[in-house]
């Protein structure tokens, strides 16, 4: 149960996107069509799910115990790089219809906020290994949620009279203001 | 050397190894020879990797923009400027040396050509109307006035002047050729920018129904081309210029009762003079 | 007829008033020869016909003037005796100008029929030759030479013949009169048009809301065990092909197939009686039969036409228009064309003339869409129009394309429905043609 | 073969600058950042038993406890810092308590997220302060929309009646934590 | 990218037109979760710049000695290095703040922003343009998170850098500092900023039609807007 | 050319097909709703008094002008008579608290229509119901006076203000049935009569404006979600009928959820959407710090709009189902 509340609190009542405003440089840039947002969706619920096992490993079995809590960020950062680098590599090698699929928007996910976020987040909220999982897991979940959500409505809006200035970066915007006055429903949730 | 320092070195050395090596690997396993104007493309694009193009990340979209999927102008953070950039290396490698200009070929608008008796109701788009009957105007073949070709401009160097009829603004005009493509009339054609001489018209109507439709048509009478030796052509009514053997002193131009053969350029002063 | 059991039909649609009380009860009228008669070159799908006469050439009553260019296309005769004027490009019904044949008719007409057939004796092949020489085209609307239906390949496997009766279009009556006033030449046709393809069973198709022409074409087929009468549901566009089928023999015409794909092949009752007249009497196509209506005009009428009167011949022998004139359109009011020039002639296909006025065109204002679904609720190919309508206005063909925009049978449906009032059907027909051309440039390419 | 030592050595070399950097700087930073963590929650302890004088922290019980005393060297009460769950998320507060563990003193709220201008109420007068002198016995008790008409009682905020129950929920939960270690653990 | 532009516009380029905020979009995470007052803003800006600064410099001096395989890689290192000094030194002197911009400073190292600049700018251009190019880059951030901040501020909270500003019948709008208001006004301002500078481009679209206009016939007034 | 030709001296109308319309058109449709709200315009001043109409006033009044200023910036025609913003005022001035500030419903009348409409492109473009979005955010900005409710002018027990929903999940009081019903009860001003809402909704479902599918699939919705817990424990959770008559349910069901423009295209699509509010709202009431979530639930299924019409897709006429 506990492990349930953490994935949906993850994905919907804190959603990374909507509340924490974390993965925002994507979630703008990639939401133009639902097939793409929804594959970045996934590779990021990848790339998140293993940045929460091999970055809890280094902080529990490498950073704790020699206290090197300050090269959390530096070791982190590197680690989440060459991981996904070598993730695009090896997709690629198995499989080209996935690496197309999904592939093509790991490098995107590098400099990204939300799975930096998310490691950090779990050293501070102190979950144990399955508990990182999981919760990396709902995160990713949400984002997908979210990612998919704006690209549908994004699509429906390319047919639209939005003004033009308001086009692109600024309505999406507006959305997820509006998507994180729907998703404020959902406050007191889990929590309360 | 304190123990802590020594371990934060032996870490970041190690990752800085580990990840140095894979890249390496990945180096060597998947390099692919690719299409140079790629690189170039991709030097002019902003490097924000933000995926603002609907692409993952600004290779992938240069890639795109070099096969011909993605448009010149679909990197939203670059602006105009970076579409501008790219039009020209895409057009540069295209391999063309004098620019080429869009030149509108109908002079037919609000006050010359000819209406039909009716009030046309419905979109207000070329292709749209010519489904209704050919929209509202006599004539078949010329510029209907709805603007696609404007529409279709993605850098706004057209306008639809008062009388109806597009017209280019050539310093914002790339030649990308979109407004061509757009004008279902084929009204509109590209031309080098030094070419002077055209026949403002489309018409292919016999010399009494040419006068019916349009006041400024190419009625089909042939002097233009009686004595250009090969340069202007009849084409069922229709004057057509061979720009290869034109040569322009054959043409007697006052003659041309609608002046539908002329200059472009002795236009255009004449006109900012008045 | 069962009461409790519901009128065949089909998913969507809709019912619009239906406006025939003008002109169902006048009985059909022969008009005098025009001053003059102009023939267009194409009057069917297809290609243009070649013609065989020129300036100045006198012509016969029913002579071969004009020959098909190609299999899908119909020969022209002269629908009087006379004199080629000219060949030249002429307003056409179609709203554009096609090559047009001319002629002066001459004080009296002087026949040049074809011989006549006995309809018992007769073969197949000579059915169809007779159809095809006669240059019958479809009366449905699309104008689709009939005798390419007639001859279907080998591999489909025909197994019926349905006569569309329903005229589903709002105030046209012409496929009534006929089922009223030439009974048993419908039936006569349909039998023909059996024997030619043979298949052993027909049917004839009507709408419940023309319960004079269900009884008589009962009585009629009392006696003819393999026809029957098939009364189907009052809704439009219940008589378009793949429409009627449904409802009659509950088979689905696939998206991008025809009739004969499932086995049928489907004509409509002016069909029929040409194909009649052309095998009985020996006439080629040189008349067409249409309704007059509208509250624009002075006397709706029910009237048959030399092919090649112009339009403004019959609106003057109808009395002429009144004040309130808004639009003229030929054809039926939802999928007709609208008129500007009346010099335009009646055409072999030519169903109707209508004169409609301001409130009988009920036009809205244009507002955007509402996303209220009614035009997808009542598209009867299950279409998205308001989809497909906005992916052709911003040009996105693929897109368009995989939503199936190339099946749309431009009924009219959707525009008559939507509160929004937009021009959905202009927009997609305009979708439809460039998708098509973009598969046809695939396909060269 | 080259690059790929190029490589090897470039990315190592940052690595362990990068290493060697940050470790002196930690070196320098660590001891100062403890002594601002000490220092806050000194001065939460200091604002939930303003008569304290000094405090030692209880080591044998697995919950951060402080045991306060006045400057007669008495122990006067006890400093719990404890946390739950509020509307949006953890709130982590310090609740001051007497000796006898029925009277609160002061109640500080070190951690929260609830929504600022609202939710945050309950971490600013005049909220906290009903917390002095409330009688603890048995347990805090809420009352909304009007005065509290018993000792044990506060009033909620308006609007935040689930922060403020949170609150209450807390405070109530620690007391019983620290009732029960008290009683198997006597005297602490 | 051939011509090389003055020094000056290596500075002033950022501060607006291009603006890493309203213009090229990036850093976007930063800018809305901690500009719920204006003093975080301004706080975040200046690390922001800080670790902006300093990797340019470093970057731009060792761009040569990088192989472009491990580039993004030791780029990371650079700026995440610089990122933690901030972050320490940051906890240790001034621990208010600290608290108050909480997790998002470590996410400096994945800025977008940042990491743009050493792509696009820093790793092709000599150390001093990089340096003003980063100031530029940083004041233009630090002059978006102030506006977003003193706006949201404002309209939330009554106070502008904590001095009240609005009269207390003013109720403070909450929704300005909860999430959703961060997008809302972001958006708004945007689509504000964006309306401006189309306007001008209009106003100079109308002025070369103007110039390219014939002297008019008489004529009927047609709609150039197509539908 | 032949002398026949006698071509009209009149202009013709030239346009595609089909040549005749229904009578629907945009305004008729809008027109409609506004005439549906009266029976809840009308217990909100009997239930709340005569201030609610200075509310809707504003309200629309607001709403109206923010629209045709938003329309005349932009150059655009002035629509304000299709009644569409009409109702978007009426709407929220319905949704509101009884005795409402009038500043803080003009902010969230500009808003609505502002942010909730007119930046999307206007009518028809929107993705959120946008009455809907200027309430949320006046609930967002303004949570105290959004949550404090007035006694309605026939009540017996004084002390009860807070709505049925609340009482129900802060103090497990359950509210009288019949005062549900009728709407003596608080809540906002035109939520509370739910007979008054039914004879709105039953007058727009005949008059085939509002497709029944939405409110259909709504009330089964809550009544088999509701009902699953309160089969669980009928002590804990609430009967089903009383979350369907408690709350906006109805007047969400009938008026908001049904909007054109904000809810899906197709049969299947609706019944599906019907179905997820009603499910996110037995969350919320049941489990979240809300005591009531019809706006949350609608405002979180319309960004659900565009998938489910996108994967919703009617079966094309002759296709083997895919
Ligand atoms: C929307 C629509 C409505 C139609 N309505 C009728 C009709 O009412 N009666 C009819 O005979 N044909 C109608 N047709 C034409 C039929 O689909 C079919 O083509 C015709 O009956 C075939 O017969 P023909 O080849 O003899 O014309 C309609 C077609 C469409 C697309
Ligand atoms: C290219 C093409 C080939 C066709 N071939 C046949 C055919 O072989 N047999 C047939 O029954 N109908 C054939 N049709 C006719 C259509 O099925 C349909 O009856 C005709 O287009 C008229 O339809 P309408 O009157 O419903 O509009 C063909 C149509 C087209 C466009
Ligand atoms: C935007 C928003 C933020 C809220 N934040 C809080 C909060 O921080 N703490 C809280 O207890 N309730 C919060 N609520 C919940 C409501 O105000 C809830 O109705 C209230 O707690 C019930 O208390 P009342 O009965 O005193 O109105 C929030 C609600 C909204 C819409
Ligand atoms: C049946 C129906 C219901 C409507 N419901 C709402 C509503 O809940 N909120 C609103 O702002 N507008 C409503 N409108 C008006 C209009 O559709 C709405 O403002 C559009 O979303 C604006 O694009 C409704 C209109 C109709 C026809
Ligand atoms: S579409 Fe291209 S060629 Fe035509 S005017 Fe615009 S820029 Fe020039
Ligand atoms: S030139 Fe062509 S596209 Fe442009 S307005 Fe004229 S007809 Fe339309
Ligand atoms: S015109 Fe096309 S889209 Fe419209 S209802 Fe008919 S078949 Fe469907
Ligand atoms: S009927 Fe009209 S308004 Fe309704 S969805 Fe279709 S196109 Fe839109
Ligand atoms: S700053 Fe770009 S994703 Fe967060």
């Amino acid at each position: 149960m506990e492990l349930v509340l953490i994935f949906f609190s993850a994905a919907i009542v804190n959603n990374f996107v909507l509340s924490y405003f974390l993965g925002i440089c994507p979630f703008i840039g990639v939401s133009g069509k639902i097939s793409s947002a929804f594959s970045m969706g996934l590779a990021t619920t990848f790339v998140m799910s293993i940045t929460s096992i091999v970055t809890w490993l280094i902080y529990h079995l490498v950073l704790v115990p020699n206290n090197l809590d300050f090269l959390q960020y530096v070791s982190f950062i590197l680690v989440i790089a060459s991981l996904v680098q070598f993730v695009e590599m090896f997709i690629k090698k198995i499989s080209q219809p996935l690496y197309r699929a999904l592939g093509i928007f790991l490098p995107l996910i590098t400099t990204n906020c939300a799975i930096l976020g998310l490691a950090l987040f779990i050293v501070l909220k102190e979950y144990s290994f399955i508990e990182g999982i999981v919760y990396g897991l709902g995160a990713g979940a949400g984002f997908t949620l979210a990612i998919t959500l704006m690209a549908g409505i994004r699509e429906e809006l390319d047919l639209a009279d939005v003004p033009k200035s308001f086009q692109g970066a600024p309505i999406t915007l507006l959305v997820a203001g509006i998507l994180a006055l729907a998703f404020m429903g959902f406050a007191g949730l889990i929590s309360g | 050397m304190e123990p802590t320092l020594l371990i934060a070195i032996a870490t970041m050395g190690g990752l800085g190894f580990l990840f140095a090596g894979s890249l390496a690997i990945a180096d060597k396993k998947l390099r692919v020879v690719e299409n140079p104007l790629i690189a170039k493309v991709n030097d002019v694009l902003p490097g924000a990797n933000c995926g603002g193009c609907g692409k993952a990340g600004c290779y992938d979209f240069a890639v795109n923009v070099v096969e011909g999927k993605s448009p010149v102008n679909g990197c939203p953070v670059g602006g105009e400027e970076t579409s501008r950039a790219i039009a020209e290396i895409m057009g540069v490698e295209a391999g063309d040396s004098v620019k080429m200009l869009p030149r509108i070929l109908c002079r037919g608008g609000n006050s010359e050509a000819v209406k039909k008796m009716v009030n046309y109701y419905g979109p207000l788009s070329c292709s749209a109307m010519h489904l209704v009957s050919g929209g509202d105007k006599m004539c078949y073949y010329g510029c209907l006035g709805g603007g696609d070709c404007i529409e279709a401009c993605p850098f706004d160097a057209m306008f639809m002047n008062a009388d109806g009829l597009p017209e280019v603004i050539e310093e914002l005009c790339t030649g990308c050729g979109n407004c061509v493509k757009a004008c279902l009339r084929d009204v509109i054609e590209m031309h080098p920018e030094d070419r002077n001489v055209f026949v403002f018209c489309k018409n292919h109507d016999d010399p009494k129904t040419s006068k019916d439709v349009c006041s400024v048509a190419c009625l089909g009478c042939g002097i233009c081309a009686r004595k250009s030796g090969g340069g202007v052509e009849m084409d069922n009514y229709l004057a057509v210029i061979n720009y290869d053997k034109l040569d322009e002193s054959t043409i007697p131009f006052d003659k041309c009762r609608t002046n539908a053969i002329g200059h472009l350029r002795e236009i255009n002063e004449r006109e900012t003079i008045n | 007829m069962n009461l409790f059991q519901k009128a065949k039909t089909f998913r969507g649609g809709i019912h619009p008033g239906e406006a025939k009380e003008l002109s169902e009860n006048s009985v059909f009228e022969t008009m005098p020869n025009p001053a003059a008669i102009l023939i267009p070159l194409q009057h069917s799908a297809g290609k243009a016909a070649k013609p065989l006469v020129k300036k100045g050439d006198d012509v016969k009553c029913g002579q071969l003037i004009a020959e098909p260019d190609g299999f899908i296309s119909a020969p022209i005769h002269s629908p009087v005796s006379g004199k080629v004027t000219k060949i030249t490009p002429a307003a056409t019904v179609g709203g554009f100008p096609k090559d047009t044949i001319l002629i002066t008719p001459a004080e009296t007409n002087e026949y040049d029929f074809m011989e006549t057939l006995n309809p018992d004796k007769v073969t197949p092949a000579e059915i169809k030759e007779r159809v095809k020489q006669a240059g019958i085209v479809g009366k449905g609307g699309a104008a689709f030479p009939t005798y390419v239906k007639l001859s279907p390949p080998e591999d489909k496997k025909i197994d019926v013949i349905i006569l569309n009766g329903c005229e589903c279009e709002p105030y046209l009556t012409r496929d009534y009169r006929f089922m009223i006033e030439r009974t048993n030449e419908v039936v006569s046709g349909l039998q023909l048009i059996m024997k030619a393809i043979g298949v052993d069973k027909g049917s004839i198709g009507i709408e419940d809301n023309k319960p004079g022409a269900i009884a008589k074409l009962k009585e009629a087929v009392k006696f003819i065990p393999n026809i029957t009468v098939d009364v189907v549901k009052t809704k439009y566009p219940q008589g378009a092909e793949k429409m009627l089928i449904k409802a009659v023999t509950n088979r689905e015409v696939p998206p991008g197939k025809l009739p004969m794909d499932v086995g049928v092949v489907i004509q409509n009752i002016g069909t029929a009686i040409a194909v009649h007249d052309a095998v009985v009497k020996g006439e080629p196509e040189i008349t067409a039969a249409l309704t007059v209506s509208g509250k624009g005009i002075n006397q709706p009428k029910n009237l048959i036409v030399r092919v090649g009167t112009p339009l403004s011949d019959v609106i003057e022998y109808c009395g002429g228009v009144n004040e309130y004139v808004e639009k003229v359109v030929v054809g039926g009011p939802m999928m007709g064309v609208a008129q500007f020039d009346f010099s335009a002639p009646i055409q072999k296909a030519t169903s109707g003339l209508l004169v409609l006025t301001e409130d009988e065109i009920n036009a809205h204002e244009e507002t955007p869409c509402l996303k209220c679904g009614m035009c997808v609720d009542v598209c009867p190919l299950g279409l998205e129009p308001t989809k497909l309508a906005r992916l052709s206005k911003l040009d996105r063909l693929e897109e368009a394309e995989k939503l199936d925009i190339t099946v749309c049978m431009e009924c009219g449906t959707c525009t008559y429905t939507c509160p929004a009032n937009i021009p959905l059907v202009q927009w997609i027909r305009l979708g439809k043609q460039r998708v098509m051309t973009m598969q046809r440039e695939r396909k060269s390419a | 073969m080259k690059t790929v030592i190029h490589m090897l050595i470039t990315l190592t070399i940052i690595g362990v600058i990068s290493g060697a950097l940050l470790s002196q700087l930690s070196g320098w930073a660590a001891p100062k950042i403890a002594a601002h963590r000490k220092a806050e929650t000194e001065k939460a302890i200091f604002l939930v038993q303003p008569n304290a004088d000094s405090y030692e922290k209880i080591e044998t019980v697995d919950f951060e406890l402080y045991k306060v005393f006045d400057e007669n060297k008495e122990a006067i009460g006890y400093a719990l810092p404890y946390e739950g769950n509020g509307f949006q998320g953890k709130i982590r507060l310090m609740v001051g308590v007497k000796y006898d563990l029925n009277e609160l003193v002061g109640l500080e709220v070190l951690e929260q997220v609830e929504t600022p201008g609202l939710g945050t109420k309950v971490t600013e007068e005049p909220f906290t302060s009903q917390f002095n002198k409330l009688i603890a016995d048995p347990n805090v008790e809420w009352v909304k929309g009007a005065e509290p008409s018993n000792p044990n009682e506060i009033q909620t905020i308006t609007g935040a009646t689930i922060s403020s129950k949170a609150i209450v929920q807390i405070v109530n939960q620690g007391l019983d934590k620290l009732r029960a270690s008290l009683k198997t653990g006597g005297e602490l | 990218m051939s011509k090389k532009a003055t020094l000056a516009r290596e500075y002033v380029k950022g501060l607006w037109e291009q603006n890493a905020v309203f213009r090229q979009v990036l850093g976007m995470c930063p800018t809305l979760a901690v500009t719920v007052s204006a003093i975080n803003g301004i706080a975040m800006a200046l690390a922001t710049t800080f670790v902006l600064v300093f990797s340019s410099v470093i970057i731009s001096s060792i761009r040569k000695l990088i192989p472009s395989q491990v580039r993004i890689a030791s780029y990371i290192v650079v700026i995440a290095t610089f990122v933690t000094i901030v972050d320490l030194v940051m906890k240790a002197q001034f621990p208010e703040l600290s608290k108050a911009l909480g997790p998002y400073i470590p996410l400096i190292v994945v800025n977008c922003l940042i990491l743009g600049r050493q792509e696009a700018f820093s790793s092709k251009n000599p150390v001093f343009r990089s340096f003003l190019d980063a100031l530029g880059m940083g004041t233009g951030f630090l002059v978006a998170l102030f506006l977003l901040g003193g706006i949201r501020e404002i309209f939330g909270n009554r106070t502008l850098l904590g001095l009240q500003i609005l009269p207390n019948f003013y109720e403070p709008w909450l929704v300005m500092i909860l999430p959703a208001g961060a997008f809302l006004t972001l958006g708004l301002m945007m689509g504000f900023f964006n309306t401006m500078s189309q306007r001008k481009k209009r106003l100079e679209h109308q002025t070369i039609i103007q110039q390219h206009l014939k002297p008019q016939k008489p004529a009927l007034a047609s709609d150039g807007e197509a539908n | 050319m032949a002398a026949t030709t006698t071509n009209p001296t009149y202009k013709l109308d030239l346009t595609s097909s089909p040549h005749v319309h229904s009578r629907w058109s945009t305004k008729q449709a809008m027109w409609m709703v506004v005439f549906a709200l009266i029976p809840s315009i009308i217990s909100a001043v009997v239930f709340f008094g005569f201030y609610q109409l200075l509310i809707i006033a504003v309200s629309v009044g607001f709403a109206v002008g923010t629209e045709a200023a938003i329309k005349a910036i932009r150059k655009r025609p002035i629509t304000i008579m299709d009644g569409s913003g009409i109702i978007t005022g009426l709407l929220l001035a319905l949704i509101l608290p009884p005795n409402f500030n009038l500043a803080f419903t003009a902010i969230g009348s500009v808003v609505a229509i502002g942010i909730g409409k007119e930046i999307f492109g206007g009518l028809g473009y929107n993705i959120f119901n946008p009455a809907l979005v200027g309430r949320a955010f006046l609930q967002a900005s303004f949570p105290v006076p959004m949550t404090t409710w007035t006694a309605p002018n026939y009540t017996v027990d004084a002390v009860t203000t807070a709505t049925p929903l609340s009482a129900f999940k802060f103090d497990k009081v359950a509210a009288d049935l019949s005062d549900l019903f009728i709407g003596n009860i608080g809540g906002s001003t035109g939520e509370t009569s739910s007979i008054a809402v039914l004879i709105g909704g039953i007058v727009l479902i005949g008059a085939g404006v509002v497709n029944w599918r939405v409110p259909v699939s709504m009330i089964a919705g809550i009544l088999v979600f509701g009902g699953i817990f309160y089969f669980i424990d009928p002590a804990a959770y609430p009967n089903p009928v009383f979350h369907l008559f408690a709350g906006g349910f109805l007047f969400g069901a009938l008026f908001m959820a049904t909007d054109w423009v904000t809810s899906p295209l197709t049969s299947k699509g609706m019944i599906i959407y019907g179905l997820g509010i009603a499910l996110v709202l037995v969350i919320i009431r049941l489990f979240g710090g809300l005591p009531e979530g019809v706006m949350y639930a609608i405002l979180f299924m319309n960004s659900f709009v565009p998938l489910i019409n996108r994967y919703n897709r009617p079966r094309v006429f002759g296709e083997v189902t895919k």
